[in-house]
């Protein structure tokens, strides 16, 4: 079955980031296709490649980053509520005449149509959230 | 259809497991994720709504449970699943409502 | 095929992003040619009410745009009944939101469904997809 | 010892207006910010609550009531005030609690 | 002069970060040679609770950290007595943190307060400064 | 009347880093020291220089920035929420062999201890958060 999920928190600040990790996980384990992981409102700070948690926590972006790797997950961040939040790709650097960019590979950005389109291709999505 | 729906806020500080209940429909799964399972434990208000409410199956999440430590607390009648089952539940459903 | 998608909306404006946000979704997800809803439970249905004037906090008001959502053709709107007597409202205090149907002449059109609880829970139980805020 | 209590949640959907009332003691100050404004309406239950504190002080931040859209609603009795007006009850007060 | 410092902790541990990092502070605090105290007020006394074992959420597990508070000089934590009763709740259902009084050769007291509402009112009435979270 | 506030959720996501401009502003009119501005938890969200809000918006970095040169505004950014939420200066930048920096001109990254002095030192401590 094609499952998408959209995430609507930041890392670390609620438990909703680590949750849809943990199920991410599980439903690959099941056999399910992860149809897209669509990253909203704070939920694009999962996103950032310059984090640096304690060592002895988990960190949340890198393990997106492995499960993007092993099963060429499709990680979208939301661009209209990265540009608000300051998440943003080369591309988008230079577009914006920005001097720096943070988006960790793996992530690509791209707009709200994409979770529609996870709406209509899936078989189920799912919200993570506070 | 059949619609499964997950609870992450604690129905001592949120209304949200109320409205949740006031929407689900009999047949319907609620389940109990983040600090949602805390609405899943014995001997306070919130165990009596479930009880009485028959028509629908509850679930708590075991490894939110555990993180709580309230697995030996959680009032009867409510199923405990890991997050294998949690998607089992996602397929088994044909829609998912997650209240945040 | 055309799906039937359900935003439910459940915060107040302004003091979250997510009545915002959410809109901006319902607007772009217009152009898919699905069916779409949207619910107003609990402080959600603060976000429809009228007289909203955002100066004082320096955000910009976006209480125009729900008047715009007849134009895409979104023009199912379940307001859920108690929810409104809970908060002391009644649905004179919200906006007076209409499309127009091309199939009758563009007569203007209701939008907004006052239901009960239980009639919206009949209504949830029918969709596809549901996206929550 | 006085003190500023500033609610920003919603009562309808979260406890904290509930936990903020039962430990405010007599001559403080409630201050309504945010979501937290729509304590100050009338015509449903909170404002009950609101009628029956006599010995506590509430008070509304105006920006936030309009943004709403509920100036014209305000239960009797609650003081309506500005930026500036929050900026004097946090220096008249001792202390000021946040209820997040 | 000595500020009495209280440290007000209302949300439940692991579904968001406020209790931890709030024990970040009040361990950076203790350094300070200042007053400090700690209240549990609803779903806060879950931060207190036995038995939490995180393995399964993949986060680390704080819980050990109350117990060492005691080392800390921070030996005055209270919870309210209400709370504990709405979630059906004990005091056995805590962890027992206790600290040694230097004063009375070390003897092992204990930190927490069963208070009841009005009397963690007044415990809240005589604060110098409150942080919330 | 010396006032310090702090700070615990990110722009945009939450009021409560509009309220937090607002009320500054109003102390500062009002005559006030603002002894300084604490960023904690998802508040550190609020230094980063790399948002594009809409236009049409308020920017809320470029507010703090604004009243931060005007009045010589002390904007602390805890460092350990900063680094577990991506948010790091250029010095913080090199010694973690990170590849870029985003925290704005005008903010400074320092430890809790910055939060417990302004406890101490100030007449009046503020929370907004959520």
């Amino acid at each position: 079955m094609k499952i998408a999920l959209q995430i609507n928190e930041g890392p670390y600040q609620h438990q909703a980031a680590d949750s849809a990790i943990q199920f991410t996980k599980a439903a690959l384990a099941r056999g399910h296709e992860i149809y897209r992981v669509f990253f909203y409102h704070d939920g694009v700070n999962n996103a950032t490649r310059l984090a640096i948690p304690p060592q002895d926590d988990r960190n949340i972006t890198e393990q997106w980053i492995a499960l993007q790797k092993e099963h060429n997950l499709d990680l979208v961040v939301c661009i209209a509520a990265a540009q608000r939040r300051g998440m943003i790709d080369e591309d988008e650097m230079k577009r914006q005449g920005k001097d720096a960019n943070n988006i960790a590979e793996g992530f690509r950005i791209s707009g709200l149509g994409q979770l529609i389109d996870a709406g209509i291709e899936a078989d189920r999505l799912i919200v993570f959230g506070a | 259809m059949t619609m499964l729906h997950t609870v992450n806020k604690s129905p001592f500080e949120s209304k949200t497991f109320d409205t949740c209940l006031g929407l689900a429909k009999g047949g319907s799964t609620i389940l109990l994720i983040e600090d949602g399972v805390y609405a899943a434990t014995t001997g306070n208000s919130v165990a009596d709504k479930i009880k009485n409410t028959s028509d629908i199956n509850f679930c708590v999440l075991d490894a939110d449970a555990q993180a709580r430590g309230i697995e030996g607390k959680l009032a009867e009648g409510i199923k405990v699943i890991d997050y294998e089952g949690f998607v089992d539940l996602v397929a088994e459903h044909d829609t998912v409502q997650a209240w945040l | 095929m055309s799906k039937k998608f359900m935003y439910i909306n459940r915060k107040a404006p302004y003091g979250t992003i997510y009545a915002l946000e959410s809109l901006e979704v319902v607007l772009i997800g217009a152009a898919f040619d699905q069916d779409v809803s949207l619910a107003f439970i609990g402080d959600g249905v603060y976000q429809l009410t009228k007289g909203q004037n955002t100066k004082g906090i320096g955000q910009k008001s976006f209480s125009p745009v729900y008047m715009a959502l007849g134009d895409y053709d979104v023009n199912k709107i379940y307001v859920e009944k108690e929810s409104l007597e809970e908060r002391g409202l009644t649905l004179d205090d919200l906006q007076h939101l209409v499309w127009e149907d091309e199939d009758e002449d563009y007569a203007e059109k209701d939008s907004i469904r006052l239901v009960s609880r239980s009639e919206l829970s009949d209504v949830l139980d029918d969709q596809d997809v549901v996206l929550s805020f």
